[in-house]
């Protein structure tokens, strides 16, 4: 047992983030540190950087610009990106759909997709959640029927995140209606310019426009489109969501905001002092830190044992990282409220607060700081609510 | 002891219901807010006709001779409701600084304007540093020839952007955080410059600069303890509109999770997510007991006893609010992230309250330094 | 509304707080003052003290002891008497089967039991929780089979508190095995000196011996023991468990002991200066007064609808009271443990407690922090676990 | 980064977990406290048989070279079997503090005899007021003609009732609560004037009261760093510890809930029941990383460092460690509460854990002070 990290690790962590601090422009990454969204642009500036320096898509294959990296250089890459600032190489494109045709599909779908979505040619969007299927994803309704050599597909999906810059979606739909719920699924690349497609924004509490529902009225697609085998979309699936084992818990992205809140807190003067000062808010937010430390520790557990676990198989340690992750998440988004104080209150759209001549109200990111705290409420719903991951730890670990 | 209301106050809560009711539903709010100004100046007309904005004033200002209680029963309705005109603004804090510190004459003069609903108040007093500190006035007032001028920076301020007339403190003595030496003054808007802007919770606020601006009025030259009693009174609204707020949470989340299925049944039906519905019921119970305490105390003539029994309600509403709201947004799952579903709206309001006149973990100082809250 | 007292309740208040202070022994009081067990001797002193005046058993039918107070005055009466650290009349006798025997049970029980329950002349003890019977009380499988003249007992109750000191035990006991569950129980009372009973002392984790497992073998009781009808006992339990709606909370418990923690927090240094003055303790120490004093509202509350409710049916919002009461009881004794401090290590016997001739170690009551820490975890488990509370509530409120 | 264990970490590991398995089952440790002294000499030998007294020592003071996480396995195994031999209070602190603070020769001296099992030890140092201050030290020491003496009061002496030699701190300049001017001595415990107790979690304690008491060794005239490493490198111990009998609540409590049955079903088809195991597993595997990290930290030579890191264990085993505890009795219920059941010992060991060497409270600010726990 050796609990540190060896030389080469060590080197290899400085590496990435002189390449985060010095490739990336810091007019992209002073919008993360100040709580602000990143544009489409800035999304795919910085996909293409990381591509263009062969670590845009590390998990996946070699053949398809992969890295073999350890367990443990996956995490540094990921820990120091998202401390760094830097925005996640597109999910949907690098964590979800890429993985999955990389696995599953066939080599003309690699050759034709694997390389545009690693550079963000195309950008994917996600087609799995319902209105009546959130949780219990697999009681989704949307069907492709086989027509001659196309699927036509009808139903609605919702909760698409950043749909509305989409070139892609990869849809889960029903293929066979006679089957049990999680039989007779399958999954489908959809050109989002194929007629029969609306996508409706969806407008969040924090004012802001990153989900949409989609909707297929008769939409055809080429029979080709299927990954995989027809009604084995759901293991795809799985595999799609058990691939996430580690970088779930965001620690990285919880240290830059703790980060900011110390900055802030600095310049935040109370009565003579300053609150950075003050006992009462440093034990708070030492607490946070304490259980983040913790969070650490248990993700390098987690990230050890990647070595024994085969791909897409989910580790239900994950779980608990999912969990813990996103009350750490959220409780930055407190804390920084607390460093705000009543300056929480202004409220600017995100064109206002980019293109404004007026000065800001209050301390910096006075005005970002409650639109995050109401839109990272999200981070224990999505993905798996922390409510499902209690059911899967209940049975997976606790044996109920 | 005895929670039966009086026949008046039940004839005031029926009324301010059935407006809630009639007119502040989901979209009828959405439409009020489309106005120019963020609120409508109809639903205020309608406000005043049906005496709500006098309510607490005697009747000889053409008010209703009401006490906290009444004050308390429009609160917890417009907490449901989600109200968005200048109450709070131009009753609890405009007219409630002209009650408490105006003279005879100067409470003759603004009151009925402001019961007819022909008057729109402002209260200018937070400042960039002031953070939580009431007492931190860094503008000044000066007086030359009899004519009080303020010079100084204004910011928060609850519908400063459409107020006739803003009430300024600004100091007459001493340093930035003195107690003693805070004037209050009456400061005609026309021409103020201002800049307004919407906030989190739909409500308005604008920054406001003055610079050698004549008052109109001095409301008091020692105004600190009336901003105090204000501030508490104040304090004990939204306590009781966060009540309002909480329970509409509550409901909304009971009778969602009666209809939201997933995995084959009604979600209500899974233990682990009805203990938590109860959980917020108790700390919606635990809040409404607070609120009520904090009616009872909010005219104690005592000062501190006072402000204890406020800080105290501020502090249980603050953390159950923020309990509330959040299990009300995570029981619902995505659908309480959208602006189309009202949930949302309910939990932005309760998050601007605590930290409205301070935040939770100010008022617990403040209790704690009081010697506590028995 | 009118939420302040009015001239003559306060009167009361004041007339109840003195008499607690100048009759009951300080010597008593004491005891409970600094979380020591009072005695049998001491419960039998202070009741028959508390009955002289007419006020043992407040909550009776005024023909057998009970005063005509409103609820406020109940509430009054209990609040004064819990504050100045008396010990409550026993419940068993006052609270539970006294209400019973006056509501259900014949002439001839009620002269022959209730003036003595009410003096203390009989001490009673319950019998209703079995080792396979906790929260699911109607699946208990003690019987009473009928043989002549007499009911023959036969089986196993547990936490039976304060048994070893008991006169009586009040039973129930299955008499018809063929009925449903609630349905075939009956309300017996038993002599503990029947033949057959056997009591075994259960030592609890802070070393007391406060509950008893009791054993029936064979016992033979009268038939004229049996109270009200053969198989209605579910009935008298339910109106016994009813009963207890606004003093669960036991709010005046909590006071106490919040005032016994000022006083001992004023003299534990820390530094150059005392426990008391430091902004963190006290804070803590404000947050579970003021969950306190908005329980004492909610419990005001509900004492106001107390003259709405008929007598022995709940009243839902009492569990809000046991929920809430039972963590703030709790929460008392966690911030006693932060005053204490490192001296709530060492363990002595009530026995060495109270006849010790060698000095104690560390502040005034460092030998009762833990016990009570660790014995009053029982609270949110006895009397219907708070579990149980959510489940009344989900069910009755919230109409699940 | 690596979290297997070398083979001779594994043999240790296996070595102390069959003993525990083998002797350490419940009615066993309750014969073993039986014995007058409150715990078992052929207990004590066994260990010292197996290498597990000398398992940090250099091999030439009879031990077997291992470090931090050695004796993590064993901490955490003893957790398990809630053990109630005086290893903590000999090996951990005393021979701790020799390692730390003694000459070559003084080590040579005393830790074979401790690895043998022959000597043990125990660390005076705690006094009345001192509270969580480490540094506070009133007792005082003297030489003359060479020979120091020590006059004071010591208090919560773990196993100070049967230790053959006692490590006392005592002032030799410097006010009560500076960290200079610390010595540390042997004193022979023969003559002693010691009054020995049980604590609540069945460990053994006493109150020594020195007067001119001659020591027959000096450690150090400065010895506060020695006892600041000594104390953190016990606190790693004790989170380890603590992980082990959390585990144990954790798997009882999943038990039982899986055999208990109410309503007519295990009360571990309740989800609600369900969820809360899985927040103390959530709480047990947050314990666990941090007492590994505190192992990981025990040693790094820079003490802020290190205090900072061993802080930080201490407050999260400190604060899951109660809430594990306080479930693991909530889900249990009554049978939990008794003496006869196990999870009620894990419980008050957990208690006092975290009133040892400072509260959570204390290291908390601890934390905060050192500028946070990252």
């Amino acid at each position: 047992m050796d609990l540190s990290f060896t030389a080469e690790e060590r080197a290899f962590r400085d590496e990435m983030r002189d390449f985060f601090h010095t490739a990336i422009p810091e007019r992209i990454r002073r919008k993360l540190r100040e709580g602000l969204h990143h544009s489409n642009d800035d999304q795919i500036e910085t996909q293409r950087i990381l591509n263009a320096r062969g670590i845009a898509v590390p998990n996946w294959p070699v053949a398809w610009g992969g890295q073999d990296w350890s367990p443990v250089q996956i995490y540094m890459w990921q820990d120091e990106m998202q401390q760094a600032c830097v925005p996640f190489p597109l999910a949907f494109n690098c964590s979800m759909v890429g993985p999955v045709i990389a696995e599953f599909a066939t080599e003309e779908h690699k050759q034709r997709f694997l390389p545009r979505a690693a550079n963000l040619d195309d950008w994917w969007c996600q087609g799995f959640s319902e209105p009546g299927a959130g949780s219990d994803l697999a009681s989704l309704r949307t069907t492709a029927v086989r027509d001659g050599d196309e699927w036509v597909i009808n139903g609605q999906k919702t909760w698409t995140t950043l749909g509305q810059y989409a070139d892609w979606i990869f849809v889960l739909a029903r293929t066979d209606m006679a089957a049990k719920k999680q039989e007779g699924i399958s999954f489908l690349l959809v050109d989002m310019k194929t007629p029969g497609i609306t996508v409706r924004p969806i407008q969040t509490i924090d004012g802001g426009h990153e989900v949409n529902e989609v909707w297929f009225d008769e939409v055809r697609v080429p029979a080709g489109n299927l990954v995989g085998q027809e009604n084995k979309g759901w293991d795809y699936a799985k595999f799609l969501l058990g691939n996430e084992r580690t970088g779930i818990a965001r620690i990285g992205i919880s240290k830059s905001r703790i980060k900011r809140i110390r900055e802030l807190a600095a310049f935040e003067r109370v009565g003579e002092g300053r609150l950075i000062d003050e006992p009462k808010f440093r034990e708070k937010l030492a607490s946070v830190e304490i259980d983040l430390k913790a969070l650490e520790m248990t993700q390098m557990r987690v990230v050890a044992q990647e070595r024994t676990l085969p791909r897409g198989k989910p580790n239900p340690m994950s779980s608990v990282l999912k969990i813990k992750g996103s009350e750490l998440q959220q409780a930055t988004t407190e804390l920084m409220m607390d460093v705000i104080g009543p300056y929480v209150a202004p409220f600017f759209t995100e064109e206002e607060l980019e293109g404004r001549n007026e000065p800001p109200i209050g301390p910096d990111d006075a005005a970002t700081a409650a639109p995050m705290y109401f839109n990272w409420r999200k981070i224990s719903i999505y993905g798996g609510s922390n409510e499902i991951q209690r059911n899967i730890l209940a049975k997976a670990v606790l044996g109920f | 002891m005895d929670f039966d209301l009086s026949d008046d106050q039940r004839m005031i809560k029926d009324s301010v219901e059935r407006l809630i009711a009639d007119r502040y539903g989901f979209e009828s709010r959405r439409a009020l807010m489309r106005n120019p100004e963020g609120w409508s100046r109809e639903m205020w007309a309608q406000m005043a006709e049906l005496g709500l904005l006098g309510v607490a004033f005697d009747e000889a200002h053409g008010g209703f001779g009401g006490g906290p209680v009444e004050t308390m029963l429009i609160a917890e309705a417009f907490g449901r409701g989600l109200v968005v005109e200048p109450y709070f603004a131009t009753v609890v804090l405009g007219a409630g600084l002209i009650r408490r510190a105006g003279s005879a004459d100067q409470q003759a003069a603004y009151l009925p304007q402001v019961a007819s609903g022909e008057l729109l108040l402002a209260f200018a007093h937070h400042e960039r540093h002031a953070r939580n500190d009431l007492a931190h006035v860094a503008a000044t007032a000066t007086e030359q020839d009899g004519v009080w001028t303020i010079t100084g920076e204004k910011s928060l301020v609850l519908h400063g952007d459409t107020a006739d007339k803003v009430i300024v403190s600004a100091r007459v003595a001493g340093e930035t955080t003195d107690h003693n030496g805070i004037g209050l003054f009456v400061v005609d808007a026309v021409g103020l410059n201002r800049r307004g802007y919407a906030t989190q919770d739909g409500q308005r606020a604008a920054e406001i600069a003055f610079d050698a601006t004549p008052a109109e009025a001095v409301l008091s030259l020692d105004g600190f303890p009336a901003i105090a009693a204000t501030v508490d009174a104040a304090i004990a609204f939204v306590c009781a509109e966060a009540v309002g707020g909480m329970a509409e949470m509550h409901s909304s989340t009971v009778d969602y999770m009666k209809t939201r299925k997933q995995f084959g049944r009604a979600i209500g039906e899974f233990q682990v997510l009805q203990h938590r519905a109860v959980d917020m019921f108790v700390n919606l119970e635990q809040s409404r007991s607070m609120a009520l305490y904090a009616t009872m105390m909010a005219e104690e003539p005592d000062a501190a006893e006072r402000a204890r029994a406020i800080s105290s309600a501020k502090v249980a509403i603050g953390r159950n609010g923020r309990a509330v709201g959040q299990e009300a947004i995570q029981l619902h799952g995505g659908i309480a992230m959208t602006m189309e579903y009202k949930v949302g709206h309910y939990f932005k309001r309760m998050t601007m309250i605590e930290k409205l006149f301070g935040d939770t973990e100010h008022h617990l100082a403040k209790v704690a330094q009081a010697g506590g809250a028995l």
